[in-house]
């Protein structure tokens, strides 16, 4: 079965796919990219079962197309962090950035990633937006922020949780939470695809019901999701 | 070790491409070389203006173009039962538009050089104008026909943005190369991703450095000291 | 018989028209002759069907090959000619042999091949591509894929100016042998008068695009009386060569017409491009 | 009414880059038409080699190389005060490198085809070899030159990945057009897209089409019938 | 005094060496006569520094331009000569005058151009690109052009091979009269004995790339003994024509050295290629 996942959540998905797979057999594809392009291509009808976007802007989008079979649901939130490289003092607080050493600041694009939106609303509401203007550049999505830090062309990134939770990435430089009462949450939705239909219904449907079972509640709170 | 299909996906979408572009390409830039129709600028500028357009913008317009919803899309499927989206086909025929330009024009500017009376004393032998294009004139400009080769392959290979929008990133369907590559550094894995290029690159590189090596030797000038 | 009969523009530097009215016989030589722009070229390429001309008829023994009244025009690839181009137009991806054997076409006469390649002396040049070839020989490849297709009716531009004198005479006499073999019809432009009167039976003189005379070689050099007509007497003969007596000087000349020692003859020479010195 | 700025932006980015890729690659493409060096396919081979690989890894790797954490990023930052990544001088050091083969393999192509005794009798006029190559050669591989000049322009306009990469999408600095035309089609603003793309391809279509209408009627082919 | 002897390989066909040794004289026109194939054009290529010998030394005036075994090369840009390409070579992307201001740099001098225009029949021509010329025209503006430089050392390559007799014979005075002006040092390969005999004060017979003979024209051609010399009478004189009487008939000869009625004169006549009917 096909699973289109966005690609903060592409840790997570893997090992959600893994349990999956040891409960049930069957085995799960992951095609991983940008909330906005499988959008794109699922409206044209794409081979695929499962879709987990980033945020519920484009399962609502689908469901007024009347391509699923299902209503939408949220799956997790999504947590904010801010992440520096090693080798610096992790910031207290985001005011922090103002000090010189940040150079560089990453931001999602707000425009299309809600992670984007989450950062800019909690710089808003700590005035911080127009004195750290000149510093930030925009990532097309979480994984260029990422990218951005971790090649050293930025020197404070705004992040997902799951991604400075996930195995992968542990030890790699240090994080803080940016409190959650500075943005409004990340809901996260999932799909289950009328393209399916075609194409793995039954493996689609059992996927879909074990993304809401407590096992993957279990394994989405341990990459740092409410 | 890295999944090895990307690759093997990758050269087969580059090789096909160009075989095509070969075939459909020569012929045009043959017409542009000789034609004094008055479209005829207007058939050039057409033919570079893809270009103009990132991949991915026309890679999402071709979306909408080859859906089965849409007009033709749909007479594709209802017709011929023809699937461009998604498919190995239709990356090939999303290649093909794409990198149309890179095959016609250096090869339509090098007939365009060529003496005339070539063709010319050709057609006082009998010959036709197809077998004077492939006996004699292409043989003739055959540095701009590898020019054009060599563009249009390395530039498929590399193509992503118009391969994934139609492509979809299937594994071992659609997902080549570069999307592997592209999909490991989102995935923060910058490891695999350095071997994938590294792969990619070592492989295009011997094959350019044979192709050029073989065609060396060919300039016309002498030594001149 | 070809019958010609064009109107066109030379279209560059002043608007010259070249107009041409004429009969070419057919199985026999003709010569163009005339200065250097005069239009022998541009009718050449006309009567291969290279140039469309604004107005005009040719018909080709009975067949129309161009009529631009009655929009018949039989395109050059079905005309069965052969064609020396002024500037040869080698095909440079081919070596010599290759550039021969696709004149002649799928039918191609390995024979007749060789025999070209023989009488050009282009034996030793065979394998080799036009681009490392000497001027000369250069021209030659152009005459012998000229001849190679066995064509109905040979242009010749200028075919012999690049080669040296006796070569010059020896193609000459191949030409000539060639054409009484296949009899084929041929135009051949040439500058050199001895060059037309030894090969042509009547000769075109134009100028600036006009037909200025027309006639037999000696009809038209004839009248520019710069010939001298000596008597003389053959007393050797060495392979090609003869020598004869005029008077009390000896000297050599090239035998074409196989002199015997003995032969009393007329022999003509050319006085405009003398060597003159004061007594 | 959609912005302007990045179509702007975009037309800039495209000419600057044209303008040094005509300064950088004329010359190389000099060299390597008249070089018998053994070095010759390597160096053609290697000014091939960007295209094989998807613009956006290409971008990834500058943005490593750039990266002032970096040896060759930092060097540059601390001598020369230079900074590559998410400036406009950036996305036309990237640019360049990415279409060199574009502008370079046209010309080389062409001026291998033609008659070397061109550039001789040029010397024999005491010309120099730079000399000859601007006021002989050169115009005499003028489809070429227009068609390697038309390629770099179109395919730095539709540029995307790269300039993602290493532009970080600064407006006015580095949101180009192709980067806005996503934005917008990702952010389901498909009208605002479709008015940046058809933008787009109309002044690129009127620039083509001058180009290929001013230089028509240059064919050397006689009209034969 | 332009000294010569070099040492090389004709790469193909078969690896003949050509080999000259000679020298030149400064401030006459020498010329090359041989075979097509012989190594002339080679040999002029060596001299003008596009081909470089195998072995060699080239002194020109004292100056060194080769020395192979001491490593001095010259480059062609600095040795000041002009050459008529035997395939012309002219700029297709420039007009015929354009072509003339290229070749006489910087220091142009647009009287000498326009003369030389005017000699070369080339005036209506001036703004054409050669691609619409004919092939006359176009070797009448590689002449003009390689003259335009007013180069030291002019190089010759057929220059006349595609003009009309009479077009030839006006340039070849043209050419003594500018060699005479400017005293520059001509080297000029031609199949035409005439020519030579009338350009030159020596010349050079190879042939497979050896010198075979040298000498004044005369020594070279009459050594081939087809020259005959009769006693003539001018009987009138026009333009630059002059009426002979020889015998009892009277032709016309080219005037060029300012015959006047009642001059009596040697001429020369060339019988290798007469034109013989038996008596
Ligand atoms: N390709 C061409 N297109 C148009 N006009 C041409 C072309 N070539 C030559 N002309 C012009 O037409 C006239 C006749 O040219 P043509 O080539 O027929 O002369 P020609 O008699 O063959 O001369 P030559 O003995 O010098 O070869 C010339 O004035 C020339 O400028
Ligand atoms: N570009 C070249 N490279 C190598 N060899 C050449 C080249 N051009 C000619 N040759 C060979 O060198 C020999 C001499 O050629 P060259 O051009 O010097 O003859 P040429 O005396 O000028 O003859 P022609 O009177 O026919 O012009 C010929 O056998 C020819 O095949
Ligand atoms: O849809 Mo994403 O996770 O912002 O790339
Ligand atoms: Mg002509
Ligand atoms: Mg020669």
């Amino acid at each position: 079965m096909r699973l289109a996942v966005a690609a903060n959540a592409q840790y997570v998905a893997q090992q959600l796919a893994d349990e999956f797979k040891k409960q049930t057999g069957i085995s799960t594809e992951l095609i991983v990219s940008s909330s906005g392009k499988l959008f794109a291509q699922i409206e044209q009808g794409a081979p695929f079962d499962v879709f987990m976007s980033a945020d519920m802007k484009y399962p609502l989008e689908l469901e007024a197309k009347k391509l699923l079979l299902e209503k939408p649901k949220i799956y997790a939130y999504g947590q904010l962090v801010l992440w520096v490289p090693d080798g610096k003092a992790s910031p207290a607080a985001l005011k922090d950035l103002l000090l010189s050493d940040y150079t560089k600041i990453a931001v999602a694009n707000p425009q299309l990633a809600p992670y984007g939106q989450a950062t800019v609303e909690a710089l808003k509401k700590q005035q911080l937006l127009t004195a750290l203007q000149s510093k930030i550049v925009y990532g097309e999505s979480i994984a260029q922020v990422n990218q951005y830090l971790l090649t050293g062309a930025v020197q404070a990134a705004f992040t997902a949780k799951a991604i400075v939770l996930s195995p992968e990435q542990k030890g790699k430089g240090r994080w803080i939470d940016v409190d959650d009462s500075l943005y409004s949450p990340i809901a996260q939705g999932a799909v289950l695809l009328k393209s399916s239909r075609v194409n793995n219904y039954e493996d689609g449907r059992k996927f879909y019901a074990f993304l809401f079972s407590p096992s993957a509640k279990k394994i989405l709170a341990a990459y740092g999701y409410k | 070790m890295a999944d090895l299909q990307p690759l093997w996906l990758s050269f087969k979408l580059a090789a096909v491409t160009t075989i095509f572009l070969l075939v459909i390409g020569l012929p045009i830039a043959a017409w542009l070389s000789e034609s004094k129709c008055r479209l005829k600028p207007l058939a050039e500028a057409l033919i570079s203006l893809p270009l103009v357009l990132p991949p991915s913008v026309i890679g999402f317009y071709l979306l909408i173009a080859f859906s089965p919803a849409n007009a033709f899309g749909g007479w594709l499927v209802s017709w011929f039962n023809i699937r461009l989206l998604f498919t190995f086909s239709g990356l090939v025929v999303g290649s093909v538009l794409y990198s149309l330009p890179f095959m016609v024009h250096p090869v339509q500017s090098a007939l365009q050089s060529l003496p005339r009376n070539l063709a010319e004393a050709s057609y006082t032998m009998g010959r036709s104008k197809t077998e004077t294009f492939f006996k004699i004139l292409l043989p003739n400009v055959r540095p701009a026909l590898i020019t054009g080769t060599v563009l249009t392959f390395a530039h498929t290979l590399g193509e992503f943005g118009l391969v994934l929008m139609i492509g979809g990133g299937l594994p071992g369907v659609t997902k080549v190369a570069s999307v592997a590559i592209y999909n490991e550094a989102e995935a923060l894995n910058f490891h695999a991703a350095h071997v994938y290029s590294a792969i990619l690159l070592v492989i295009s590189f011997c094959i350019l450095l044979t192709v050029y090596t073989v065609n060396k030797g060919r300039t016309n000038k002498r030594v001149v000291i | 018989m070809i019958s010609v009969d064009i109107n066109t523009n030379l279209k560059f530097a002043d608007a010259t028209e070249l107009s041409v009215q004429y009969q070419f016989q057919s199985g026999e030589i003709s010569g163009i002759y005339g200065p250097s722009g005069a239009g022998k070229t541009t009718l050449l390429n006309i009567i291969a069907g290279l140039v469309k001309p604004e107005k005009g008829v040719i018909e080709v023994d009975g067949v129309v090959w161009l009529d631009t009244d009655k929009k018949i025009n039989i395109p050059v690839q079905r005309r069965n000619i052969g064609f020396v181009f002024q500037d040869y137009a080698l095909f440079p991806n081919m070596t010599v042999l290759q550039n021969l054997r696709y004149a002649a076409g799928k039918a191609a006469d390995n024979s007749h091949i060789e025999h070209l390649l023989t009488i050009t002396g282009l034996d030793r040049f065979k394998n080799e591509k036009p681009d490392n070839l000497s001027g000369g020989q250069k021209q030659r490849v152009a005459l012998a894929r000229a001849l190679a297709g066995k064509p109905k009716l040979l242009l010749l531009d200028e075919p012999l100016s690049a080669t040296d004198h006796l070569t010059r005479i020896e193609l000459q006499q191949q030409i000539l042998q060639l054409q009484q073999e296949y009899r084929f019809t041929a135009i051949m432009v040439s500058h050199d008068k001895k060059e037309l009167s030894a090969l042509t039976t009547n000769v075109l003189k134009i100028d600036n695009g006009k037909i200025v005379n027309i006639g037999t070689p000696s009809q038209i050099f004839g009248a520019d009386r710069t010939y001298i007509t000596l008597t003389a007497k053959v007393i050797g003969v060495e392979n090609n060569v003869a020598q004869i007596e005029i008077g009390d000087q000896v000297v050599k000349i090239y035998n074409r017409s196989g002199l015997v020692v003995g032969d009393l003859i007329n022999i003509g020479l050319d006085t405009i491009d003398a060597l003159i010195t004061r007594k």
